[in-house]
């Protein structure tokens, strides 16, 4: 559990090391996530309608 | 003369319209109906080149008019709901503008041109005391100055008074007694001969 | 070729392929990203000098060469479209933009965690840094220009014009600020301490590098999907895409 | 060439639209020294560097009307419609802006140089680096207005558009004018604007009359 404590703790630099990937794991999830939801949402909405309506209005 | 192949166009995410085709031959007016919205005023800006159609072409003399840029814009005269016009310059000073920007010279002087549309007494005037009637005026007297064989004219009759629009509809029918084209949506019955007055009318 | 090509840049293809693939580039990107952090942060032995700080580097980097990979791709996606008229190219054109203003963004969040415990401030006006920042700018604007137009078809040529634009500008601006900085070199902190690379640093960086592309490519197919959606919700093949799907 | 003579006389009937910028110019210099110091020594180490962000502020300022109210009362289209080039178009145009815009700058900047205690031997350096550079700023402006002109809220668009490209001529052209107030030799520097001069008149006319036509769409 040493080990891992010391992992953890970056020689010190844990809130700047941890901090970076932190970031870029939030930034880059939400890159994948939002694209996710946006074309499950428009998947839904365009099957949902009627067969011959022209189209759907903007979101 | 003028020829436009499955023409189909879109504004924003919507189709105005879809598979046009159409053939326009000299000596021929063509007016363009629909309801408001319904791409009157695209289908014009697409035929003078000024929008890209998402489908289609459009031949000039069999030409793409995309291949042949300059031959074609000197072919072609557009008159849209804007008239083109500069509220600092003269009436006077706008016109030869347009003459000098045009590759030919023109039949009639800029003067002659305002005169035909009764506009002698404001040749001298800036712009932007013309009212709106006499700002079309200006604007219109353009079809006199260059021998452009193809009139694009989007509501050519907006807020002109009723020896204007006398003086416009016998233009017209100058102009295609001469061999030329035109194109042109009005919501006005313009009195020409069966022979020579094509229509077309825009669905949604 | 041509055929594939053609073939390939229909939307309807694509989306079907796409749809395809993506999970496939997802769980590609996801193991290179474990080995690449396994290696990066615990494989690799500590700086030196820098001590576990410079383990920021296996983010930094490769978002900085992402940052400017995904620029070029976009300015050159947009050329395509703007010269052939191919809707596939703008819709990548349009979805790299965000991507890559992420990877910008996390290019200079990172040099700035990095540089305060070396320089001992948040941020300096080094060279690479102050890059970073202006194509960050480069990307606001193309991104903006994007939004802002009614008919996305406009609006995806009149970006695709200004990424080209910022492609002929992005080498002078990178010499320009390279030549200010060495002239006020005395002001700044020298720059960013690349720590002699060892092997069992470069192998994780290079993972790293090449996880970030998987994840480019993963992110750019499923929003490309989507715009495709959006863009072309009236055509026929959308509807047949969408019964298949279910 | 009739497009130039009529953006002149044009200018010339809307002088207030032309003065504006030039007095914001002054205006913008004239803060500095009121919000930093008034001390020679600390003016004189600005002095180039803030005339040439107001030069930068106040060409952005100009800029929109290059292209906005021939958008919008329709000349444009008649512009693009005509057999002219459209690249020799904007040429004229980018030409009519500097004549009015760019050149006053360099008329009055000898005497916000004077204001900010700018050594006279940087006065040449600056009327150069004015010269070579402001017309830059025309050219690559006229890329931005003409991707923005279409678009209702265009303005503040512009300046982040703008201003990123605008870098590389504001660092050479404020560090040869810091640098020859030094008594330091500024070829370099100068080299270096004329090559972007260049550049940029033989790309920009090519991007921006391929963005108006865009524009119009």
């Amino acid at each position: 559990m040493d080990n891992l404590a010391e992992f953890f703790h970056m020689g010190g630099y844990a809130f700047y090391v941890w901090g970076s990937y932190g970031l870029a794991a939030v930034m880059l999830s939400y890159n994948i996530i939002g694209p996710l939801w946006r074309l499950r949402g428009l998947q839904r909405r365009l099957s949902l309608r009627p067969a011959n309506s022209p189209g759907v209005s903007k979101p | 003369m003028l020829r436009a192949v499955d023409l189909g166009c879109e504004r924003g995410d919507r189709i105005l319209f879809s598979g046009l085709n159409l053939h326009l031959h000299a000596g021929e007016v063509l007016q363009v109906h629909g309801a408001n919205g319904c791409g009157k005023t695209t289908l014009l800006r697409a035929l003078c080149g000024l929008t890209r159609p998402a489908t289609g072409e459009i031949l000039w003399q069999e030409k793409d008019i995309r291949d042949d840029e300059s031959t074609f814009s000197d072919d072609v005269i557009h008159i849209g709901h804007h008239d083109g016009i500069k509220q600092e310059l003269s009436a006077l000073e706008n016109l030869r503008f347009a003459v000098a920007l045009s590759a030919k010279s023109p039949e009639l002087s800029a003067e002659q041109a305002l005169a035909h549309f009764g506009l002698t007494a404001q040749t001298h005037l800036p712009a932007y005391v013309l009212s709106a009637g006499q700002r079309r005026r200006v604007a219109l007297a353009r079809l006199l100055l260059n021998a452009a064989r193809l009139w694009v004219l989007d509501e050519p009759f907006t807020a002109l008074d009723q020896s204007s629009i006398g003086v416009m509809e016998a233009m017209l029918h100058q102009h295609a007694s001469n061999g030329g084209c035109v194109v042109i949506t009005s919501h006005h019955a313009i009195p020409l001969e069966p022979g020579i007055h094509r229509e077309l009318h825009l669905t949604t | 070729m041509w055929y594939w090509l053609h073939r390939f840049s229909s939307p309807a293809y694509f989306y079907r392929f796409a749809g395809k693939a993506t999970p496939w580039l997802a769980a590609i990107t996801g193991l290179l990203l474990l080995a690449g952090l396994y290696g990066g942060l615990v494989l690799a032995p500590a700086d030196y000098q820098q001590g576990d700080s410079y383990r920021i580097i296996f983010i930094h980097v490769p978002s900085a060469w992402m940052s400017l990979f995904i620029y070029v791709v976009m300015a050159a996606a947009g050329g395509i479209g703007l010269i052939w008229h191919i809707k596939l190219a703008e819709v990548v054109a349009a979805c790299s933009a965000p991507i890559g203003a992420s990877f910008t963004f996390i290019a200079l969040a990172t040099g700035s965690l990095w540089g305060k415990p070396m320089w001992g401030t948040w941020w300096v006006w080094d060279a690479r840094l102050t890059s970073e920042l202006i194509l960050l700018f480069l990307y606001f604007g193309v991104i903006a220009l994007q939004s802002a137009g009614e008919d996305k078809r406009t609006a995806s040529r009149a970006s695709a014009i200004l990424a080209l634009v910022g492609m002929i500008n992005i080498p002078i601006i990178h010499f320009s600020v390279e030549w200010w900085n060495t002239l006020h070199q005395g002001a700044t902190v020298s720059k960013m301490g690349a720590p002699s690379i060892h092997t069992s640093m470069l192998v994780p960086l290079l993972i790293m590098a090449l996880a970030c592309k998987f994840y480019y490519a993963t992110s750019l197919l499923m929003r490309a999907r989507a715009e495709l959606l959006e863009r072309e919700h009236n055509s026929n093949w959308i509807r047949d895409a969408l019964k298949n799907h279910g | 060439m009739a497009v130039l003579s009529r953006d002149l006389l044009l200018a010339l009937r809307r002088r207030s639209e032309v003065v504006n910028p030039l007095l914001f110019f002054v205006i913008v210099v004239t803060l500095f020294p009121l919000a930093i110091s008034p001390s020679q020594a600390v003016l004189q180490t600005l002095a180039p560097g803030i005339i040439w962000v107001a030069a930068l502020l106040s060409t952005l300022l100009s800029l929109e009307r290059m292209f906005r109210s021939d958008f919008e009362d329709g000349s444009l289209e008649q512009l693009l419609l005509s057999p002219c080039p459209p690249t020799i178009l904007v040429l004229a145009k980018v030409l009519a802006h500097w004549l009015v815009s760019g050149l006053p700058l360099l008329l009055i900047a000898p005497l916000l140089g004077v204001f900010l205690a700018l050594p006279t031997e940087a006065m040449p350096t600056l009327l150069i680096t004015l010269a070579l550079g402001t017309p830059v700023l025309s050219m690559v402006g006229a890329i931005g207005v003409a991707l923005t002109v279409g678009l209702r809220r265009g303005g503040a668009l512009l300046s982040l558009l703008v201003l990123p490209l605008y870098l590389p001529v504001l660092i050479f052209a404020a560090n040869a004018v810091a640098a020859a107030a030094d008594g330091l030799i500024v070829t370099g520097q100068l080299y270096f604007l004329g090559g972007l001069l260049l550049l940029s008149c033989s790309l920009a006319p090519l991007a921006a009359a391929a963005a108006l036509k865009i524009s119009i769409h």
